[in-house]
């Protein structure tokens, strides 16, 4: 694999940059593999990684309908954080945020990712007493996070609507600095060339239309361009879980829906966090590009439609309005929506399942694009020893018939 | 924006109405005969079709109904709406 | 050349209207119909822009929606709008408009100097480097140069409606096949017709033609349209979305184009159009031709060139050239000849060239170069030079040089691409059609017809042979993207890095993601993708069109409901009474309610501790009249109520009140008040405050969905009653005073009883429950006479030293009583056995909503958090709601502090909190941790105000 | 000490423009008449005791002194001249009688507006995505809605520009307001 360095830039510039490798290959499809990965977007392919850089599994194919990337990792707003309530969820994602610190060198690929820190606004009493013990709990954890007054947030956020009559009144929030945006097409690139490298198989335009399952064990992939044979399949559809996991006679407590994000039209800088606020509900921050980036709530019914909804737009462009009032004569220029699969108490789930060989990963909700590197890593391992990895037991299948759920917002005391 | 004909009040925009899921959820007659992972299914597990789904929705913002719609996960085309009480059509195409 | 005031005669401006406008700081003078574009070249302007990667010098490239070059910053202030396109601001006294992206300004900008290192900088390079010692280290550098205009500091002083519409056929673009399909649909006059057109004036590109026949026509055919009743027609007014069940949303600008000064209150008026079926006649945009330099200020599309000429009136230039690939622009060098301008030379890729045509040009005194290229163009900040190839065969590779042209403007064409975005946003699928090299409509998904150019429908043939770059020489400097300067030799970097879907070219080397969307560049980029991968086009595939089709204002999408219109308030029955007393308002599940009355020179903490102590010596009021109050009717009420709670309903008598607590089917606790029984079918069920109307939506959807065959009706009517809460030793006396056919004896009116008849007149309810600990009376009379009882009962409590109290002040006094607050000291987990209810569960015989679940392994876990009260150790200690209890090796969490005021009766800080396993460690001491700090408490029982609840039957 | 006396919701707050009038209405009294729908026949039973067919969706009747509004399935909302509610509703149970029907007063808890003025359906098409096209709100039209983010019962008795307004009255003020920002055109 040809470092990428300033160096190399300039020795291609010498030669018009007509001699640039590949990224990565575009193998014909084998027979046989070790491991096949359904789905080749982010947590596919860091999947494929792990499996072939920690495991030394390299006999690996990732299986991707369309085109890398071309799911939920290229729909998102980039946002990476681990300001999560429960402690379970923290690990989880703590570890990956510190993945996304060091992944531009550990990969070779920049994915420029801009610790810009997210901030959590509360509009009301209640609200700021739950923030309190949210951000308590991630103190208690070690992980960093503080509390911010009225005043410190108007210093930070000099466009925010701070006005004392504001129809929602600004009472604190708290701010995690490592909290960041990165460039997720490059996401996914990255991981790719970095598992084509190690000798793992992506191959595009390759539909996966059956499961073999015989006695409860997985047996093989049937695809649009033929069929493997296999011991080990893992799944990272997101958007698409329940119709896979359907192929292997397993039905999930998932259900799909649409997510919009957007982006104005790019203007010089004037917003230098990542700010989101439940109440109001939009979140916001502002590309390297120069694009504000906004997303929203998702829309609250069923949906596999890869495409925007009226409303929703609405919905969260007036709150976008309400919070900085000087974006009212900005543009949007594009919109677009994703398919996210929610879990009971929206957390993931990444487990083994009834099916023998066949390893799940799904839930991931609106925030999967934060947790590619632990997602990717954890279910390797879980792949790799049939057994889940430390980081995700409790995010298993089985925790809806204990009554586990991982659910924050339960425990932010807003599910009622 | 999805449209849906409400079987009362006619046919008005989405953000008069709410969704509340997956329909035809049967509740287990006797709860307590049940086991741990029945219930679970019961209370969680879901089809989530791409493609038609049948699911229930109430007319939150008019005659604060809930009633039956059969809709396509994709397309978002409304294929049948009933009743409550009414039967489960069999309209064919059932989603993946 | 300037030619501010002289036009061409059929041009649409008034040169009897001149009018001033700056740019840059400098000042010029258009005329009434100008653009800001058309009068800036009418003044000899050529460069109004800079590109946003390289800084190129730009001048204007289209006359509309296409324009990717000329992005001005409008206005200044509170008015200003970024990356406002020159070609749509219809020019106004006074406009002011700045270049944007450049320093010090367009015309020479120093950034301009980054076009050196191109080669440094291909697509992507981003990816490639800036790793070392980290991104960090780069980023503050890259963001400073990102960006194109300036946002606004301030918030926006126009305002943007919102309006629906219905129509049975919408027509989208009013030129020739958007006004005949328009007119068509009238003709059946019950039919509801919406003509949409997004220019200044309707006719579409009629405008720009010379014609005396094509104006004769249009000026007809609207002359119908506006006999027409059953047509509306929206002018200026863009459709940006095409969605769902054919609902349409447009943008209609009311006061652009009278400027800041000339606007009403209104800017633009967002329509959602509800549509039967649309019509869309939105026509097509032309192409540029991809060769070297193809960016300089001075080329334009041949068809802007045709606008700029016909509908504005300008010369443009002393020598005009025309460099295509099909016969439209030679049609438009003609009608430039015939209207006197000097068209001096069309180059044509194509070695051969329809006779006809050939021989008017000729006879024009046109020269020809038939089968050439344009290889390079020259002049630093205007086009001077052009340098030219034979071509060789059908324009496959580079032949013998054939010189140099002059030149100050060159039009190009490189073909027309329909207008098919709106139309692909419906889901319709589109085919390449190869004679034309371009996408048209194929399969329709909703009620759709593409009429016109859209449709590829083109008055005369094309005869196209596309050439979508210049070979034989350097791709590098061949602009693809003008706005993200993408070149020919970027998108065969990225098919040579193996990214070969149309998607991946896309993001990797920005092509088609710049503000006009792809409009000049996609189809063009898809040709080089093309070629590179040796695909033909339709395997290349095309990018999905999302909405908006144009960059639309932010907000127009929000409206007008902002500020105290975001969310609506509730108010209060007694508001007034609120505000007279001086009230702290604030939001409580979006009612507006007292959260205390700070008297002159307090602050809230001292108003709730005066309120508190004032309630406990003496008495105090409260607006409670969000109390919910959900009246359930019907035989089989009783058994419907014993399913939705964890109580035993089966006993409750008539005239009884009971305490109860509700539960989800996951068996968590979501509500908890008191059910009176009125009459064996008829019961009164109080909700916690804000909880009215989701336990009503709760028990609607079970009645409804689930238990269907049970005869009864729920009805909300909590706003129906004012309902005061009189609390406090003296609230008695107080109430006595009111005549009422009530007593409200001790003895007569017990705690925990009901009672309904008339207070002064008029029917009351009266509930005695004690959310204080103290004597209460929920008191609830007709909403409308609520301020009257308001101010009843607070001159008969004067001598009583009665105060009016807020929420805060009742949240202290209930914790200080140690009441559970739903919501506050419960979560999405808390259970009942949490809250002590287990036995009750126990006991009782039924099912009821949730009761499964509570038997799930997760229920019997010993480390549940359950509600306790908390003592802090050291003496005057406080702490805060949000605080955490920690495990006794104190590095992880075991509990929560959920309530914590000071208590200004008992001296001391009073504390609620759901702590792991609390119920059975009653008397342990825990660590409570908060901001760093840590201190000790012991878990005792709640309520540390009256343990033995003698206050409130007192 | 005097009677408790009733206030109106807006006192006399109205809004005045050239194209656009919004009036609270306080001449009304409201009850509302509910039935067990899903059982077979209840509706018919009501009629027929009442002597007169009830209003079916989306409709309003004039009855003697006084006016029926459907809304929702077997419930209506009567609109009597304030003041006579316990007289018709003593006068309702007398002729229901055995019946499961549950009358109730809800006058206090909703405001009535009246909306007119050239422009006013131009307005309400700000606040609903209703059709409000004289051809399809016409006389006797009743239509249970989202307006301006709450619910709401807009009727068109009489047909023409005056609309009543029907919303729970604690968002009064809101709507007062609302109105005020969404009609600054129609001066």
């Amino acid at each position: 694999m040809e470092k990428y360095s300033a160096y190399s830039l300039l020795k291609h510039a010498l030669t018009g940059h007509r001699r640039w490798p590949q990224a990565w290959r575009s193998p014909e499809l084998k027979s046989r593999y070790d491991v096949v990965i359904i789905g080749g977007g982010g947590h596919g392919l860091a999947t494929a990684y792990y499996l072939a850089r920690e495991h030394g599994i390299t006999n690996v194919a990732v299986l991707e309908k369309g085109w890398l990337g071309g799911g939920n990792t290229g729909r998102n707003t980039a946002v990476s954080r681990s300001n999560y309530f429960y402690p379970e969820s923290t690990r989880f994602y703590e570890h990956s945020l510190k993945r996304y610190e060091t992944m531009g060198r550990d990969l070779n690929y920049n994915i420029m990712f801009s610790q810009l820190g997210i901030l959590n606004l509360a509009f009301s009493r209640h609200e700021l007493e739950i923030f309190r013990r949210w951000a308590t709990a991630i103190q208690v954890q070690g992980v960093d996070c503080q509390v911010m007054s009225r005043d410190e947030i108007a210093a930070a956020v000099p466009l925010l609507n701070m006005s004392p009559t504001a129809r929602y009144r600004v009472y604190g929030g708290f701010m995690q600095q490592r909290g960041g945006i990165s460039r997720h097409d490059a996401v996914a690139w990255a991981y790719a060339r970095a598992a084509d490298h190690l000798g793992v198989d992506i191959i595009q335009n390759c539909e996966v239309i059956g499961l073999e399952v015989s006695d409860g064990h997985i047996r093989g992939v049937k695809t649009n361009r033929g069929s493997i044979r296999t011991d080990k399949v893992g799944m990272a559809v997101a958007g698409h879980s329940s119709v896979v996991a359907a192929m292997a006679g397993i039905k999930l407590p998932i259900v799909s829906q649409c997510l919009q994000a957007m982006v104005s039209e790019p203007v010089k800088p004037c917003f230098d966090h990542i700010v989101m606020s439940p109440m109001v509900h939009c979140y916001l921050s502002q590309s390297d590009r120069g694009e504000l980036v906004i997303g929203g709530g998702a829309d609250t019914h069923p949906s596999y439609g890869q495409r925007g909804n009226l409303p929703s737009t609405e919905a969260v462009l007036n709150a976008v309005v309400e919070m900085y009032p000087a974006f009212s004569r900005l543009k949007l220029m594009r919109q677009w929506g994703g398919i996210v699969d929610i879990a009971p108490d929206a957390s993931p789930i990444v487990s083994k399942t009834p099916v023998t060989g066949f390893y799940i990963s799904t839930g991931w909700g609106t925030g999967g694009y934060k947790a590619i590197p632990a997602g990717g890593e954890t279910l390797a391992h879980t792949i790799a020893h049939d057994r889940p990895h430390p980081l995700v037991e409790p995010f298993s299948l089985d925790r809806f018939a204990q009554g586990r759920l991982v659910d924050e917002g339960a425990a932010a005391g807003v599910a009622h | 924006m999805i449209r849906i004909e409400c079987p009362w009040c006619g046919l008005r925009s989405e953000t008069e109405f709410t969704c509340g899921g997956q329909s035809h959820i049967a509740r287990p007659a006797d709860p307590a005969a049940v086991s741990d992972r029945e219930w679970a299914q019961y209370l969680y597990q879901r089809e989530n079709p791409k493609g038609l789904h049948y699911e229930r929705w109430r007319h939150t913002y008019g005659c604060r109904q809930w009633f039956n719609v059969a809709r396509d996960t994709v397309t978002h085309e409304v294929r049948a709406v009933y009743r409550m009480t009414d039967p489960k059509p069999a309209l064919g195409g059932e989603g993946a | 050349m300037k030619q501010t005031l002289r036009r061409l005669p059929h041009a649409r401006v008034d040169a009897g209207k001149p009018i001033r406008f700056t740019f840059d700081g400098q000042h010029y003078e258009g005329l009434a119909g100008d653009t800001l574009a058309s009068a800036l070249l009418a003044n000899g302007v050529g460069v109004v822009g800079r590109s946003f990667k390289l800084h190129r010098p730009r001048g204007v490239l289209g006359s509309g929606k296409e324009e990717a070059n000329a992005l001005v910053q409008l206005e200044r202030g509170e008015y200003t709008e970024p990356n406002a396109r020159a070609t749509l601001v219809p020019l106004y006294e006074g406009l002011e408009a700045c270049g944007q992206n450049a320093w010090p300004n367009v015309h020479s900008d120093l950034f301009g100097a980054l076009g050196l290192f191109k080669r440094l900088l291909p697509a992507s390079f981003y990816y490639k480097t800036f790793m070392w010692p980290s991104w960090h280290r780069w980023e503050w550098l890259v963001r400073r140069i990102a960006g194109l205009g300036t946002a606004p500091q301030s918030a926006d002083p126009q305002t943007y409606l919102k309006q629906n519409v219905h129509a049975d056929v919408v027509v989208v673009g009013a030129g020739r096949s958007g006004l005949e399909a328009a007119l068509e649909a009238a003709r059946d006059s019950a039919c509801r017709v919406l003509l949409i057109d997004e220019q200044e004036e309707a006719g579409g590109s009629l405008l720009a033609s010379p014609s005396d026949a094509d104006r004769a026509w249009l000026a007809a055919a609207l002359r119908e349209v506006a006999a027409r009743e059953n047509i509306t027609r929206l002018q200026r007014t863009t459709v940006n979305g095409y969605y769902d069940n054919n609902v349409l949303a447009a943008l209609e600008r009311l006061g652009n184009h009278l400027g800041p000064a000339g606007a009403g209150p209104v800017r633009e008026r967002f329509w959602r159009i509800f549509a039967g079926r649309v019509v869309l006649a939105t026509g097509a945009i032309e192409r540029p031709l991809v060769f070297p330099n193809n960016d300089r200020p001075g080329i334009l599309l041949a068809s802007a060139v045709r606008e700029y000429s016909h509908r504005y009136g300008l010369t443009l230039g002393e020598r005009i050239v025309f460099y295509t690939n099909n016969d439209s622009a030679w049609r438009t060098a003609l009608e430039l000849v015939e209207v006197g301008l000097p068209v001096t030379a069309i180059i044509d890729i194509r070695p051969a060239v329809d006779t006809a045509l050939r021989q008017r040009a000729e006879d024009a005194g046109i020269t020809l170069y038939p089968g050439t290229a344009v290889t390079n163009t020259r002049g630093r900040r205007g086009l001077r030079r052009l340098v030219l190839h034979r071509l060789t065969g059908q324009g496959e590779a580079l032949g013998a040089p054939a010189g140099t042209l002059d030149c100050d403007v060159l039009a190009m064409s490189g073909g027309w691409t329909p207008t098919i975005h709106l139309y692909s946003q419906s889901g319709g699928q589109l085919r390449y059609r190869d004679g034309d090299a371009c996408f048209v409509p194929e399969r329709a998904h909703q009620a759709v017809t593409v009429v016109g150019r859209a449709n590829g429908e083109f008055p005369e043939p094309l005869h196209l042979q596309p050439q979508w770059l210049t070979p034989g020489v350097s791709p590098e400097h061949q602009w693809v993207d003008f706005q993200y300067d993408v070149t020919a030799s970027d998108i065969q970097l990225a098919a040579r890095e193996n990214f070969v879907s149309v998607e991946h070219v896309k993001r990797y080397t920005t092509n088609g993601m710049s503000v006009d969307q792809g409009k000049t560049s996609n189809v063009n980029g898809l040709g080089v993708l093309a070629l590179a991968t040796g695909r033909p086009i339709p395997e290349v595939g095309t990018t999905r069109f999302r909405p908006p089709y144009h960059p639309t204002t932010i907000g127009a999408y929000a409206g007008i409901e902002l500020g105290g219109l975001y969310t609506p308030f509730q108010q209060l029955p007694a508001h007034a009474a609120h505000v007279a007393a001086g009230a702290l308002f604030e939001d409580y599940g979006a009612w507006q309610r007292p959260a205390c009355y700070p008297q002159p020179g307090e602050d809230e903490d001292a108003a709730v501790a005066r309120e508190a102590r004032a309630v406990r010596s003496a008495v105090g009021l409260l607006d409670y009249s969000p109390l919910g109050k959900l009246e359930v009717h019907g035989p089989d009420a009783r058994e419907f109520l014993n399913r939705v709670y964890l109580n035993n309903i089966r006993t409750l008598e008539v005239g009884a009140a009971r305490y109860g607590l509700m539960l989800n089917e996951a068996g968590i606790v979501i509500d908890d008040g008191v059910l009176v029984c009125l009459a064996e079918d008829h019961f009164l069920l109080h909700t916690t405050s804000g909880g009215a109307s989701t336990i009503h939506q709760h028990l609607e959807e079970w009645l409804q969905c689930e238990w269907t065959d049970l005869a009864v009706i729920v009805n909300n009517a909590t706003t129906q009653w004012a309902t005061l809460m009189l609390s406090g030793p003296r609230a008695r006396s107080v109430l006595q005073q009111l005549d009422s056919d009530i007593d409200v004896g001790r003895e007569a009116f017990g705690h925990m009883q009901y009672r309904a008849g008339r207070l002064l007149g008029q029917p009351c309810r009266i509930l005695r429950a004690s959310f204080t600990g103290e004597v209460s009376f929920e008191i609830s009379v007709p909403a409308s006479c609520g301020q009257a009882l308001w101010e009843a009962l607070m001159q008969a409590g004067a001598a009583q030293g009665i105060v009016p109290f807020g929420i805060e002040t009742l949240m202290l006094l209930r914790t200080e009583k140690g009441y559970l607050h739903v919501g506050a000291d419960t979560d999405g987990n808390t259970m009942p056995q949490d809250l002590g209810w287990g036995g009750a569960v126990a006991k009782k015989p039924d099912d009821f909503i949730g009761r499964r679940s509570l038997s799930q392994p997760v229920g019997a876990d010993p480390d549940r958090f359950q509600f306790t009260g908390l003592e802090l150790l050291e003496p005057d200690a406080r702490t805060v709601s949000g605080a955490h209890v920690l495990t006794a090796a104190g590095e992880s969490t075991a509990g929560y502090v959920t309530s914590a005021y000071y208590s200004p009766n008992l001296n001391r800080s009073v504390v609620l909190g759901i702590v792991a396993g609390a119920r059975e460690r009653e008397g342990e001491v825990v660590t409570i941790f908060y901001a760093g700090r840590r201190q000790r408490a012991r878990l005792v029982k709640p309520g540390a105000y009256d343990p033995a609840g003698e206050a409130f039957n007192g | 000490m005097d009677n408790l006396a009733r206030r109106t919701v807006l006192a006399s707050a109205t809004l005045e423009r050239e194209q656009f009038r919004v009036t609270e209405n306080s001449a009304l009294g409201l009850i509302r008449l509910q039935t067990f729908h899903r059982k077979p026949g209840a509706v018919d039973h009501l009629a027929a005791r009442l002597g007169a067919p009830l209003p079916g969706p989306g409709t309003t009747r004039a009855g003697q002194d006084r006016q029926w509004f459907w809304s929702a399935p077997g419930e209506w909302v009567i609109a009597v001249r304030a003041g006579t509610e316990d007289v018709v509703l003593a006068e309702l149970r007398a002729q229901l009688d055995g019946l499961f029907a549950v009358l109730s007063v809800m006058t206090d808890s909703r405001i009535v507006l009246d909306v007119g003025g050239a422009s006013a359906r131009e307005v309400l098409a700000r606040g609903s995505t209703v059709d409000f096209h004289p051809s399809r709100f016409g006389a006797g039209s009743c239509v249970l809605t989202r307006f301006a983010g709450v619910p709401a019962m807009l009727a068109c008795p009489y047909g023409g520009d005056v609309i009543l307004l029907f919303a729970d009255r604690s968002q009064a003020r809101y709507l007062l307001e609302w109105f005020e920002a969404a009609s600054v055109d129609c001066e």
